[in-house]
């Protein structure tokens, strides 16, 4: 039975990794998870220089979600190469680096600092929605997302993941220019832009006022995403947004992503992503399932 | 190195003790083995709308049996549907979390306001020597009969009803106590009174701090709290209140 | 104690209203909820001929949320206005008609038609992300919102709330839009577009394949662009999107919103309605609010 | 005007039929003075995530005891939650819902497949005269014993454990039963062969649909299923299965 997923040429053993800052660098889940177990490890968004994050309280649970504006913060690229890095380098499954910046420039410094490391992909966050400057701004709009892939691509010695949000009216749109600037592989949904009131105190409750909506709740508006991308671009995509169990992953592969992520389930249930790659293989099994290819975009045949 | 865990427990013992505080006794002997005074457990409800963990710090820690006692207040529906948990119920927890406080042979006062009470009582068992207890509470008084075991109790209540009229720091005064490490739990504005008469007097204090969390083991960084000198592990001058805390000096942080 | 709101210059007794859709015409909920008691009753979609709608299944359960593809599916304005606005008439709650369309001539026809009717209000759905023609194709291009509220508005003798969708991404732009074009009022949101993927028969579980998704999953989203379009405009909001408490309905006034409706929650809780009705007051009196006019954008101040 | 109701009901008795397959008592007796066979209620589950009831069908009434029976399968997570409530547990449920079977004094075959052998077992009760009753299922035949005090039961199975191999029309075939009126529940495929069987030979059919529903009162049209004719309510070719059916004559539909 096989289980391994290629995308732009980086074989993961199993299509399953974590949504980025929702696991950290690994470091803090490895106490309930067997990082060797996972497909690969996406990190939380690590910038040029240390990003000190939004002011509190940075998160609201909402129905069946939650809001986060934790506004990336980070320590900075130089102490992750020293720090984080040689500890994901202890394990088999593949890494990740998620990628955040302010300016184009940011984004390519990183980018080209880890151009020798041993990380095996770049995920560059285009469309985080609680940063001022950079972030969701670049990724709402299709000229962008093409000029910055291609700079990007110009550092990058990694393949590169363009990280897509789902703000926008029509995410084939930005996904197609993700491709035409050169882009290896999609990633997608990132948070839907929320906002709550706590009607005691007649406030936001974020002090950033809104914040990202993750969570299973959103998990239709991803897959349809997904789908929709499949069908509008020819690169891998990894799905992610509300996948909470196996059969939710199986209804992102099956929509047409290559490799799925698990992210708010971490903090429902530090187990999730084992959980998920369990629950995949044993229903491969189950329905005689001899390679995962046959399940990736089986619906849209 | 401390573990902790993430399992389902069974609920031994609940009892109400008073207008919407609630104290349980969870049973799990590995938890217990690695539970110390000012850690938390996350406890995650049984709705599938709610999906963050709640916080509670461990109240009391029964090592013979292998239990762990919370106090809770009804504070949103979560805290609501846990109080509606009923003895032999089973309940999904993760923990020990957190750092708790450090235990110094010293003369000190423990200092609990409202639903910051609970984590002290353990404290107050564990920690050796002379101590005053000063409970500040708005009106009702839970768990204060169960502190006189442990060192001479103090009270303020915001409305006078018993002990010093106003709050805590106004009780040290009023009854001219003296220590020489403070250690506190309570509301903001009170630990900030708390961190701020600590400097003016130049005597160290441990205070718990309280934010909203999501993974409750330092992955996600929602629980942050600003910090006077770059923290070690964010390279940034913030650090998490749920593995660094949720205990720090005073002199650590800012409030 | 003043609970009555005024849009547009038709005062409603109180800010609650039915979302279009959820509620039938009023008739089959009638038996569960004394519909004198509510501010508006909203109709589902109305259209100058009658439409079949789409092929079942028509919705699916999400967590938290439903996906629902119903296509628009009634009768047509000539039974509409035998039929259904009699038994309305019958109460002292506003009525509310909400009109669709495949074409603008569609829309203006059935706005004439109600021209000298007992309807108090019109809504526009141009926001329906489950009908091939019209709908949402009219609802997320800022241009054609403004062109067809423009031509609406000279054949209409009923105040217009145009209704908006959320699958775009800039509401502001929409929304400003529909005030350069002399709308009275908008109404949002209409459901996020959707999937659902059956994994154990491989298909969409939708014929439809995608659906709008509503629900109390989706409110962070509604309450966030509420906020937003109260920012961005002077007109008055009807807010909607996953209201199932009075608490929700809050967050949504304070955000902006001068009325709100109430959707999914129907179905969970037929009466709904009242209680949030109820739950408002309530909180009226407790918080010594005088007036619900005191409340409403206040988070804004 | 029969009336329907929403409310908490207590459940007074629950047993598990087969592998997935539960039977549960509810004690109401507002519901239980309306309901009649073919009828259904909407059940609500207490999970937040859940918010659509779920339809089930009106297996035996009580009227004594103002008791109605479901039983179900558990088909995904909504009846797995369902299944396991205990008897004095509450449930919130909605109804009865739906026109329920027309009884005609004819001699009557009533047919039922799989998960919708339930229904007609009051149908069974409650129809005057001559009936055969024609079961199919997989393999396992939960209920099949209660059948026997009200007809003459045949059965068929897929594997051809029990009664005939194949479908209810085999054994319909097999025994040669006939009937000048048809009562079906089940599976579409099963109900599309008896529609089809009985406009072969000029006998009037009643069946009892499924539709994923989420008013269940006619509201949302969510449920429809196509019509010959223009249906009076919708002025369309189609009809709402949970305010109109959920059981129609085989002549209107168009399965
Ligand atoms: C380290 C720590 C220890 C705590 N110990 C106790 C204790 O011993 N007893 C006790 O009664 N309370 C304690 N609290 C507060 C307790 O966590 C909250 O009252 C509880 O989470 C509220 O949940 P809810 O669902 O009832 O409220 P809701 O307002 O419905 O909760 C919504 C969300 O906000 C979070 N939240 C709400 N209030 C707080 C808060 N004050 N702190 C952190 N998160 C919050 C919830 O966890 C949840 O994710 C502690 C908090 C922390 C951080
Ligand atoms: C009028 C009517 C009477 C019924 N009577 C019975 C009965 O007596 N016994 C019994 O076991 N089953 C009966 N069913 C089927 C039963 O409603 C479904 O099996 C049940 O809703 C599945 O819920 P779930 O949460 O377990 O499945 P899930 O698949 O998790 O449900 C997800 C959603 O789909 C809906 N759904 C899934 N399957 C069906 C279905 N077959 N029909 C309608 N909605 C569905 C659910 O209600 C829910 O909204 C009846 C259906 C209808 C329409
Ligand atoms: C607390 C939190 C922090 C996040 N931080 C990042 C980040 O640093 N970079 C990024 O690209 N996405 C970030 N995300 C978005 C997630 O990676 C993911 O796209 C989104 O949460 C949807 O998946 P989920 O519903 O499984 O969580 C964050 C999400 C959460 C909840
Ligand atoms: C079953 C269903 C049918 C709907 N039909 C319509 C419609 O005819 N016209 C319309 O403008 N909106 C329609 N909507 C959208 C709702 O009016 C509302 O905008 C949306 O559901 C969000 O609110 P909620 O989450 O409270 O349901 C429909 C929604 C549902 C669930
Ligand atoms: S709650 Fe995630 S870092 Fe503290
Ligand atoms: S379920 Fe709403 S019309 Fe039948």
């Amino acid at each position: 039975m096989n289980t391994k997923v290629n995308i732009a040429g980086i074989e993961w053993q199993n299509p399953v990794t974590t949504a980025s800052g929702t696991f950290g660098s690994g470091i803090e889940y490895s106490d309930y998870v067997d990082l060797n177990k996972l497909g690969a490890v996406t990190t939380k968004g690590v910038s040029s220089i240390p990003w000190t994050g939004n002011q509190t309280p940075r998160i609201a649970e909402t129905y069946g979600g939650m809001l986060n504006a934790i506004g990336l913060q980070n320590p900075g690229v130089d102490v992750f190469m020293k720090r984080d890095l040689p500890f994901l380098k202890k394990y088999t499954s593949k890494i990740i680096v998620n990628v955040c910046g302010k300016t184009t420039e940011d984004y390519c410094e990183v980018v080209e600092k880890l151009g020798d490391s041993s990380v095996d992909m770049l995920e560059i966050n285009i469309s985080c929605p609680n940063v001022k400057e950079g972030g969701i701004a670049f990724g709402q709009n299709p000229c962008s997302v093409e000029a910055i892939t291609k700079e990007i691509k110009k550092y990058a010695h990694q393949p590169v993941i363009m990280k897509l949000s789902p703000n926008v009216t029509d995410i084939a749109e930005t996904a197609k220019a993700a491709e035409a600037g050169g882009a290896d592989a999609v990633s997608l949904i990132n948070t839907l832009t929320g906002m709550k009131i706590d009607i005691h105190k007649r406030k936001f409750v974020l002090a950033n006022k809104t914040g990202g909506l993750s969570g299973p709740a959103i998990k239709p508006v991803a897959v349809r995403m997904v789908n929709q991308v499949a069908n509008a671009i020819k690169l891998p995509i990894i799905g992610m947004g509300g996948i909470m169990t196996w059969e939710d992953a199986l209804e992102f592969l099956m929509a047409g992503a290559t490799a799925v992520a698990v992210g708010t389930a971490n903090f429902n249930n530090p187990r999730a992503t084992l959980e998920v790659i369990q629950g995949i293989e044993e229903y491969m099994k189950k329905n005689n399932i001899d390679d995962i290819l046959e399940i990736i975009g089986c619906v849209n045949q | 190195m401390a573990r902790s865990y993430k399992k389902n427990v069974v609920i031994t013992d609940k009892t109400q003790l008073d207008e919407g505080i609630f104290s349980m006794w969870v049973r799990d002997e590995e938890i217990t083995a690695e539970a110390k005074p000012g850690q938390f457990l996350s406890l995650y409800c049984k709705s599938g709308n709610r999906l963050l963990p709640r916080p509670i710090s461990i109240c009391e820690i029964n090592h013979v049996k292998g239990e762990l006692r919370l106090v809770y207040r009804v504070a949103g529906q979560g805290t609501e549907e846990i109080s509606g948990y009923h003895i032999g119920d089973s309940i999904e927890v993760m923990g020990p979390l957190g750092n708790g406080f450090p235990l110094e042979e010293k003369k000190v006062i423990l200092i609990g306001g409202g639903i910051g009470i609970p984590p002290m009582l353990e404290l107050a068992k564990q920690i050796p020597g002379e101590k005053n207890i000063v409970l500040g509470y708005r009106d009702t008084t839970f768990l204060k009969e169960e502190f006189l075991p442990y060192g001479k109790v103090y009270i303020a209540t915001e409305d006078g009803s018993l002990g010093t009229k106003g709050n805590v720091l106004d009780a040290i005064r009023e009854n001219g106590l003296e220590g020489e490490l403070l250690y506190a739990c309570g509301p903001t504005p009170m630990l900030k009174g708390i961190q701020a008469y600590g400097v003016e007097r130049g005597i160290k204090t441990y205070l718990s701090l309280e934010e909203r969390m999501a993974c409750g083991i330092g992955a996600c960084l929602a629980c942050v709290c600003k910090t006077k000198e770059k923290d070690h592990h964010t390279n940034v001058n913030n650090t998490r209140i749920c593995k660094e805390g949720p205990v720090f000096s005073g002199e650590e942080i800012e409030l």
